[in-house]
């Protein structure tokens, strides 16, 4: 039963599902899922200079495309339209300015994009991509969570039973894993910089968490 | 706890997985020409090895995807994992057996 | 108060440093790097514990994990008290209080010690079991006594003031014990590039070295421990953990680490630290260099304070500068018994003898002993102590070759001090952990670690080797192989030259015999902690309780706080004798985590108060707070569960919200239902395998309800699941239910399905869902939208992509209230933004916003299930009265349909789903309630079915209840009975579960 | 038998404790028995027990491959209660209940049964809705059985948050006041002696290897220490073993062995006088007469035999305890340990024939076999001594998983106990 791999894009996108702009205009404004801490003014209060640093990048657009893997239109059309190549390697990421791709699992990879150009690229994905997909928006179920600092493998060490050694996790590796009660997508940015992507419902909790396992090291917030 | 090394996220702990119970117990293609007996016997019974038993999890918390496993349920060794849909090969054992004990 | 067993000089303590603290309200002085215990022994306190069973005054006998009396309660505060802290573990700190925890009036002259001396003899082993029998109807009295006698210290009454953590650690070698053999490993592992942690429950590295006064390349060995830990802490990759116990060794090398942060600097932890941490670690390979405990020997009166172990008296003086008494005995069936005669003589007291149990034996320390002049006598033993509160004296014979009988005259001598030695016990405990069987060692005469699957090597005393130039060489050799093992190259590195000193062979001696029967000697202890003697385990032989296991649980041997660990082997080797085996004969010992007992807020972590559990919160959470909102928990969502208003029972908070979506419109935040996007060109063909009814259909636009079923036939979810394109659809799940429903779309396209093209993902949290509901909801929407909302343009179970309050949304018109109802969908990023707009716009309108509980009065008015509920995974959709949401079309055989077909399953006078009306309109059923036909039959009454759901309905003005009766479909108008805890009893009529506008004509207005 | 009493003690200790009688013989097996029962637990030995007191077969051998009382027997945390919520089960564990009231008498052995009372706490609507079902259940089966609201439950257990800001606050609970805890080794050793005085023989450190069967019926068993013993009835009751000697027998059990964990604390001074259990954060929690806090932890996932289970499990039980007992924080964890359960899908037991004639299964018991122990022996004796089972056993029958007609006590059972 595989024949929607044979079928072209135009075929699967006479097929296509449903897709929609879900941004209203700039005269309303979007509250990510930690928009109730207010890290903003925290930012402007808090101390400067610490163990940890946090920051919120909100808003983003988050698709999570799954596909086949040994599907060559499909991979040349996710290069076509992002202008970088699914990373098929498993634990890996790739980026092209502000796109970037984490492997999620052998058929399913998550996208982030500037807010505003989620759309557009759904749209792209849904002319240019053939065969058996799907790509769904998930940028209202997820935000981002930069955290940095000197402390923050220390800090991460006590939610996460992944190995965060250099050796075992360098820049650019990505897992998706438990952090503390809840979950994440980790990808280390730097020595001492990693993003997590984080589920709405579970935000709140996971600042309660970041901000008591740090009481050690001290918490920067950054706006 | 166990330290159980995904196909495709390598060796992670116990907690991000789930056990989904004995492997290669396949859904009979037309239910209805099953007894009650024979209907239930796919549904509830067990071969419950004490010894090497071929289980499926599935990395819940990593990739989401499922495999099988040989474990030992004595010493809880893990001896093989290997893909949905296919058998074990453990190095040498002999897996005819083991696969009828798990068929039986 | 003068410490007066305190040397001038010697020691690693900081005389510098003096400290204050407390036992039994007196205080005391100790100095920087005492234990409580070698403090108190400083002090000449000798009596720190009265004994379990028999009261008996109790002294401090070893220096450290094994110590089975000097057992405390500690903490100034009571929010800050620790029970059971063993005073040889606890580093002293200034301002530590401390006391003891029996006996009455105080601990030095207690009462239950005459009851103890009386009673002992009505106390043998299992004597409850044999007694407080009679009459039957004392036995509350009975027991209410000897629960009062209960426990060591006691928990605070007050709430934890410190915090704690769990860090988790990866490594290629975990090394245990940081002894000769332990730093060994650490050195060539660190030298050959590994990641290392050594761990080490005491506060300094060292192990045996820091007690004694043993030389390494001709210096102190602490030069070269101390130089070894400065090279440690240079390397990145090498985590050392002093103060820190390896408590639990678990499969697959998972081992847990406690780290004491803080216990020694004061009662509660400095502001913003832990006070203890887990670490969880994951190690390629284990090296146990967790050495070796003493054995007591096993005498009369051996639990008179000042009985101690020969190594834990050289321990005091070497590392303490303590020396615990003026007139030292030594009692020992092995060569290492004479250091504390040594030691205790360069310290300049009195040694009054070295009783050697052996006949002329020759080695090193013997002959050290022997130049010294110390008095020797061979081949005897002490066989009784005299002595209540302090030794006093002890009773010196003779013993048999085999050590098995005294023989000649018995020599009086005095002394306070009594320490013996019966040889040394591997620290085998954390190779138990892993299931691991330990094997008997004549040689070592003790228990070595047996076979094991783990990736575990051991070195030194764990061994049975105690001379530190061969525990240095294990140690290295562990070091070189785990290297190997991990694919690093040899390291290289020179050991320090350590002296061999030669020993003459063990005696295998663990009973001293007396001149009585051990049945009729003063009390010889096994197992200080439970009050076990000899003669105590000869009884349960006696009695028949022959396997090991079976004499330890009959005498409570080895169930102490210290497990054992001076004890176990002594009653093994009693209850060896007494059947006439061999100590491996009668079975081996096991050790089960923990190695020392830990704080149950160590092992939990952060993972305490408001982090036990995450709360899960929707986009208009703050919001619901705000309007003072009380919550119900569902899964770990917290949703709005009613909103009262000043004054307002919760009754008429509920009839206010029914009302308000009867009669104009009421609004609820749905965002918690789980939502599931599906696509694929078979997503409609799994949908129909499933669901138990049919989706060959659907149409692009259309909104279906679907139940789905276990494959035993059982519903355990249902939802609402809408068309989106021909490949795509979103499926409702219940609250509770996402999760699971989610795993089980997977597990069936993953394992049974997989050449179906479709793929799922969780889309839950991305929709925020507005349900507004009640006869005012479209002209509240039409505010909103430029949409043609009207009924011939957006039709009932029509799902629609239009724009609400300028914000994108996917409109569904579906209703679980029965009124006309929109389901609003936006991206959650702009849920707040549209939920404010609509309460703004909907307050001339009257909009009320209503939580789950109106929400299910409202569904239950119509009869509609709440899945969890009204289901308990022992019904299929035909006994919920829901066959219509069940196709037998469908070519494949759907998730259930085989199961709901079984015998049980078809069989007449099935429980099924009916309504219940009361004969008295205004009486409520209660949930739960049992019905029966006849109240006033013999118990236990039939029991016909269970009340599920129960309401006032205010838009009836009477009750409403949905429950299960036996064969109830079929029983419309008849009466059934429900009688209640308070003996009146409920009349109800058996009818349709809809009870409020059963042509379902509001919602399709 | 030698009977025991505070007189009969002071009569010892005048001769120092030297003339006890042995608790039990330590036979050499006879060739051929009336009945062999496999499994010298609890269950195995309350079931030679009562074949002999009540059915009068006392040619009875139970084979024990270890020492007696040495599994779940000796590990499992002692809770007796009968408040089930199907009339099957209800009336399983009440008929169990009525023969626990009085053991201590009918054995001439203190198994300690203390009727403390066992609490169900209820921390969401929900829970409360499953625990009222099962009280009004509980009632019209003649099991006593109530609800208390949070604020009564506060005085009648100090030591339990009963506060608004606990995470899952405590909405009330249900409570079986005759429900309660026992001395488990007591309960093995007693039933072993009252048994053996019985003349049963009481056979240690005997592993069954194999069954002996010819035509779809069983003659004996043969060991590993004493070859085969032949018996014209043989009832297994081997718990997380079942599943291993069923495949002796040739067919398989609705039946899964998994580990399940349980650790004390150290002893300390009087805290909880009750038995205290939360489905919702997992945990329950009763106080030892010797001080120890003996506390239950969940069941793993996957199938073990190995007497161990993960540390995850451990960390979560704990974290339930001080989340209803705050002030357990300091308090520390001594020991913990693991048994093999063998659990059936609808956590109800089987007491059942099975495809070989003469050959029956008491197993299945999950993690509540303990509180069966007195009348799982009692039914299982009946069914070996008729050959068919007690009305009470009936519905507890293998072919209740053919029909569909399952006794589902997960809704009520929730997590263990």
């Amino acid at each position: 039963m595989s024949d929607l791999n044979n079928m072209t894009a135009a075929e699967s996108a006479a097929t296509k599902a449903a897709v929609m702009n879900q941004v209203p205009g700039p005269e309303i404004e979007g509250q990510s899922p930690l928009h109730h801490a207010d890290l903003a003014s925290l930012a402007k209060q808090g101390p400067k200079t610490s163990g940890v640093h946090l920051r919120e990048l909100k808003l983003l657009g988050h698709l999570t495309l799954r596909c086949n893997p040994a599907n060559a239109d499909q991979l040349a059309a996710v290069e076509r339209v992002l202008g970088v190549a699914l990373p098929l390697q498993p634990l890996t990421s790739s980026e092209n300015g502000n796109y970037s791709i984490r492997w999620m699992s052998p058929d399913e990879w998550l996208i982030l994009v500037p807010g505003l150009e989620t759309f557009d690229i759904e749209t792209k994905f849904r002319d240019e991509m053939p065969g058996h997909y799907s790509l769904v928006n998930s940028s209202g179920g997820s935000t981002v969570l930069e955290l940095s600092g000197e402390n923050v493998v220390e800090l991460l060490k006590k939610a996460t039973p992944i190995d965060l050694h250099a050796k075992s996790f360098p820049v650019g590796k990505v897992v998706s894993t438990l952090l503390a009660k809840s979950t994440a997508t980790i990808r280390r940015t730097g020595d001492q910089r990693f993003e997590l992507v984080i589920r709405r419902s579970f935000s709140d909790y996971i600042w309660l968490w970041i901000q008591d396992a740090s009481l050690e090291f001290g918490l920067v917030v950054e706006a | 706890m166990l330290r159980i090394n995904c196909p495709f996220c390598g060796i992670r702990d116990e907690e991000e997985f789930d056990c989904g119970g004995e492997a290669h117990v396949t859904r009979p293609e037309n239910p209805a020409n099953l007894s009650d007996d024979e209907w239930s016997h796919y549904l509830f019974n067990k071969v419950n090895t004490k010894g090497i038993l071929l289980e499926r999890w599935r990395h819940t918390y990593g990739c989401r995807q499922w495999f099988n496993m040989a474990r030992h349920t004595v010493s809880h060794e893990i001896i093989e994992i290997y893909p949905m849909g296919s058998f074990p090969s453990f190095n040498g054992m002999n897996v005819e057996n083991v696969v009828k004990e798990v068929e039986a | 108060m003068t410490q007066q067993n305190r040397l001038t000089s010697g020691g690693r303590i900081d005389r510098s440093t003096p400290l204050t603290f407390t036992y039994n309200g007196k205080q005391y002085k100790g100095f920087k790097g005492d234990t409580l215990a070698s403090a108190m022994l400083a002090n000449g306190i000798d009596v720190v514990a009265r004994s379990f069973k028999y009261s008996r005054p109790r002294g401090i006998v070893a220096c450290g994990a094994e110590e089975p009396n000097a057992v405390l309660q500690l903490g100034a505060t009571e929010a800050t008290q620790v029970p059971n802290v063993r005073a040889t573990q606890q580093e002293l700190f200034d301002g530590l209080v401390s006391a003891s925890t029996n006996g009455w009036p105080s601990v030095d002259t207690d009462v239950m010690g005459m009851i103890g001396k009386m009673g002992g003899n009505m106390m043998p082993p299992g004597f409850y079991y044999k007694t407080f029998m009679f009459p039957e109807s004392l036995w509350d009295t009975y027991e209410s006594m000897i629960r009062k006698a209960a426990g060591i210290g006691r928990a605070p009454k007050e709430k934890d003031p410190d915090t704690y953590d769990a860090i988790n650690q990866h490594c290629d070698v975990m090394i245990v014990g940081a002894g000769p053999a332990g730093l060994a490993a650490a050195l060539t592992a660190a030298r050959g590039g590994a990641r290392v942690i050594i761990a080490d429950e005491q506060n300094e590295f060292g192990g045996s070295l820091l007690n004694s006064t043993e030389q390494l390349d001709g210096k102190p060995a602490t030069e070269w421990v101390r130089a070894v830990v400065e090279e440690l802490s240079t390397y990145d990759d090498v985590l050392l953990l002093p103060r820190s116990t390896v408590n639990g060794y678990h499969d697959h090398n998972f081992l847990t680490i406690h780290e004491r942060r803080t216990d020694h600097l004061a009662d509660i932890a400095p502001v913003n630290t832990v006070r203890q941490r887990m670490h969880r670690v994951r190690a390629k390979w284990v090296v146990l260099a967790t050495g070796a405990h003493e054995r007591p020997l096993v005498y009369a009166n051996n639990d008179v304070p000042g009985c101690m172990i020969t190594g834990a008296v050289s321990a005091y003086i070497n590392r303490y500068g303590v020396v615990p008494g003026n007139e030292l005995v030594v009692m020992t069936t092995n060569d290492y018994g004479y250091q504390a005669a040594l030691d205790w003589a360069d310290a300049g007291r009195k040694v009054v003898a070295i009783v050697d149990t052996r006949e002329a034996a020759v080695g090193d320390r013997t002959e050290a002993a022997r130049q010294r002049g110390l008095n020797i006598i061979s081949g005897s033993a002490v066989i009784e102590v005299q002595g209540t509160k302090r030794v006093t004296g002890v009773s010196v014979a003779g013993l048999s070759a085999s050590g098995a009988k005294v023989i000649g005259s018995v020599t009086k001598l005095k002394a306070d001090t009594v320490a013996t030695s019966g040889g040394w016990s591997p620290v085998i405990h954390l190779s138990c952990h892993t299931g691991s069987r330990p094997v008997w060692s004549d040689s070592v005469v003790g228990f070595l670690p047996g076979p094991t699957v783990q990736k575990q090597l051991t070195a030194g005393g764990i061994n049975g080797q105690y001379e530190t130039a061969v525990a240095l060489q294990e140690g290295l050799d562990a070091g070189q192989k785990a290297l190997a093992e991990v694919g690093l190259a040899v390291a290289d590195v020179v050991l320090p030259e350590a002296k061999t000193l030669k020993v003459a062979a063990p005696m295998s001696l663990f009973h001293i015999p007396h001149l009585k029967p051990t049945s009729q000697a003063p009390k010889q202890f096994v197992d200080y902690q439970t009050d076990v003697t000899a003669a105590g385990i000869e009884i349960a032989c006696r009695e028949g309780f022959e396997a090991i296991e079976h004499v330890k649980r009959y005498t409570a041997m080895g169930f102490g706080t210290d497990q054992g660990k001076l004890g176990n082997i002594n009653g093994m080797a009693v209850a060896a004798k007494a059947l006439n085996k061999t100590i491996p004969e009668t079975g081996t010992t096991v050790f089960r985590p923990n190695y020392t007992p830990i704080a149950f807020g160590a092992i939990i972590g952060r993972n305490a108060g408001a982090l036990f559990e995450p709360e899960r919160y929707t986009a208009m959470h703050k919001w619901h707070v705000e309007q003072g909102a009380m919550f119900e928990d569902v899964g770990q969502w917290k949703r709005p569960w009613y909103y009262p208003q000043k004054g307002e029972s919760m009754q008429q908070s509920l009839n206010r919200e029914c009302m308000a979506v009867r009669n104009a419109v009421g609004i609820l935040d749905a965002s918690t239902l789980g939502k599931i996007d599906v696509q694929g060109k078979d997503a409609r063909e799994f949908l129909g395998r499933v669901y138990s009814n049919a989706w060959a259909k659907l149409a692009i636009g259309k909104c279906r309800y679907g139940l789905m079923c276990g494959e035993d036939g059982m519903v355990f979810d249902d939802g609402v699941t809408a068309c989106l394109g021909e490949n795509h659809f979103v499926m409702t799940t219940t609250t509770g239910g996402a999760a699971h429903v989610y795993e089980w779309l997977e597990i069936y396209h993953q394992t049974e399905w997989p050449e179906l093209e479709v793929y799922f993902n969780t889309v839950t949290d991305h929709w925020s869902t507005a349900t507004i509901t009640g006869p005012n909801s479209r002209k509240l929407l039409e505010e909103l939208t430029d949409f043609d909302v009207s009924n011939d343009n957006f039709r009932y179970m029509d799902w629609k992509q239009i724009t609400v309050a300028g914000v994108p949304a996917r409109v569904f018109r579906i209703s679980f209230t029965g009124e006309l109802s929109f389901e609003i969908n936006v991206q959650a990023n702009y849920g707040m933004a549209v939920w404010e707009k609509l309460i703004e716009a909907g307050a001339k309108y009257g909009l009320t916003p209503y939580g789950t509980e109106t929400m299910h009065v409202l569904r239950a008015e119509k009869g509609f299930i709440i899945a969890g509920q009204d289901t308990d995974g022992s019904v299929h959709p035909y006994d919920l009265g829901m066959g219509w949401c069940v196709s037998n079309q469908k070519p494949f055989s759907y998730i259930g349909k085989r199961g709901m077909n079984r015998s049980d399953c078809t069989r007449a006078n099935r429980k099924q789903l009916v309504g219940l009306k009361t004969k008295d309109p205004k009486q409520v059923i209660p949930e739960g309630s049992a019905a029966v036909l006849d109240p006033n039959g013999p118990k236990p009454l039939e029991i016909q079915g269970h009340i599920s759901s129960s309401y006032w309905s205010e838009t009836l003005g009477h009750s409403i209840a949905m429950g299960f009766i036996k064969g109830g479909l079929d029983k419309m108008g008849e009466t059934v009975y429900y009688p209640l805890g308070d003996g009146t009893v409920i009349e109800a009529e058996i009818c349709s579960p809809i009870f409020f506008d059963p042509k379902g004509e509001r919602q399709n207005v | 038998m030698q009977k025991y009493s505070g007189f009969g003690l002071f009569k010892h200790s005048l001769t120092h404790h030297e003339n006890w009688q042995r608790v039990w013989r330590n036979p050499t097996p006879k060739k051929k028995y009336d009945v062999i029962i496999i499994g010298g637990g609890g269950h195995g030995l309350a079931t030679a027990y009562y074949l002999a007191k009540e059915h009068g077969i006392t040619n009875v051998a139970v084979l024990e491959k270890g020492h007696l009382g040495g599994g779940n027997a000796c590990r499992n945390t002692t809770i007796v209660r009968s408040n089930y919520l199907w009339d099957e089960s209800a009336a399983l564990y009440e008929h169990s209940m009525q023969l626990w009231e009085g053991l201590a008498q009918e054995l001439n052995y203190n198994v300690m049964f203390s009727q403390r009372g066992v609490y169900h706490t209820c921390h969401t609507l929900q829970d409360m809705r499953s625990n009222e079902r099962l009280v009004a259940a509980n009632r019209l089966q003649g099991i006593d059985n109530e609800m208390v609201d949070a604020e009564q439950l506060q005085k009648e257990i100090p030591s339990l948050d009963c506060s608004k800001n606990a995470r899952y606050p405590i909405m009330g609970a249900s409570v079986q006041r005759r429900a309660g805890n026992a001395r488990h080794d007591a309960v093995a050793w007693g039933y072993a002696r009252a048994a053996d005085a019985l003349g049963v023989d009481l056979i240690q450190s005997c592993e069954v290897i194999d069954m002996e069967i010819s035509d779809g019926k069983i003659t004996g068993v043969k060991t590993k220490q004493y070859g085969v013993l032949k018996a014209d009835r043989v009832g297994c009751v081997v718990a997380g073993n079942s599943g291993v000697l069923a495949k002796m027998a040739g067919f398989e059990l609705p039946v899964e062995s998994h580990p399940l964990q349980a650790l004390v604390s150290e002893p300390i001074k009087p805290f909880l006088d009750t038995v205290v259990m939360s489905n919702h954060v997992h945990g329950y929690m009763s106080q030892s007469d010797k001080g120890d806090l003996v506390i239950g932890a969940g069941i793993d996932g996957w199938v073990g035999y190995g007497q161990r289970g993960s540390y995850g499990i451990i960390e979560h039980t704990i974290q339930a305890i001080v989340e209803m007992f705050p002030c357990t924080s300091r308090v520390r964890m001594n020991r913990q340990w693991g048994g093999i359960v063998d659990a059936c899908p609808d956590a109800s037991p089987i007491i059942s024939e099975t495809p070989i004639k003469n050959l029956f299964f008491n197993c299945g018991w999950g993690t509540g076999g303990f509180k069966g122990t007195p009348g799982s022996g009692n039914l299982f004796a009946h069914t070996l001594a008729d050959g068919k089972p007690h009305p009470i056993a009936e519905p507890f029958s293998i072919q209740r998983f053919h029909t569909g007609a399952l006794i589902d006590e997960h809704g009520a059972a929730g997590v263990a106990h």
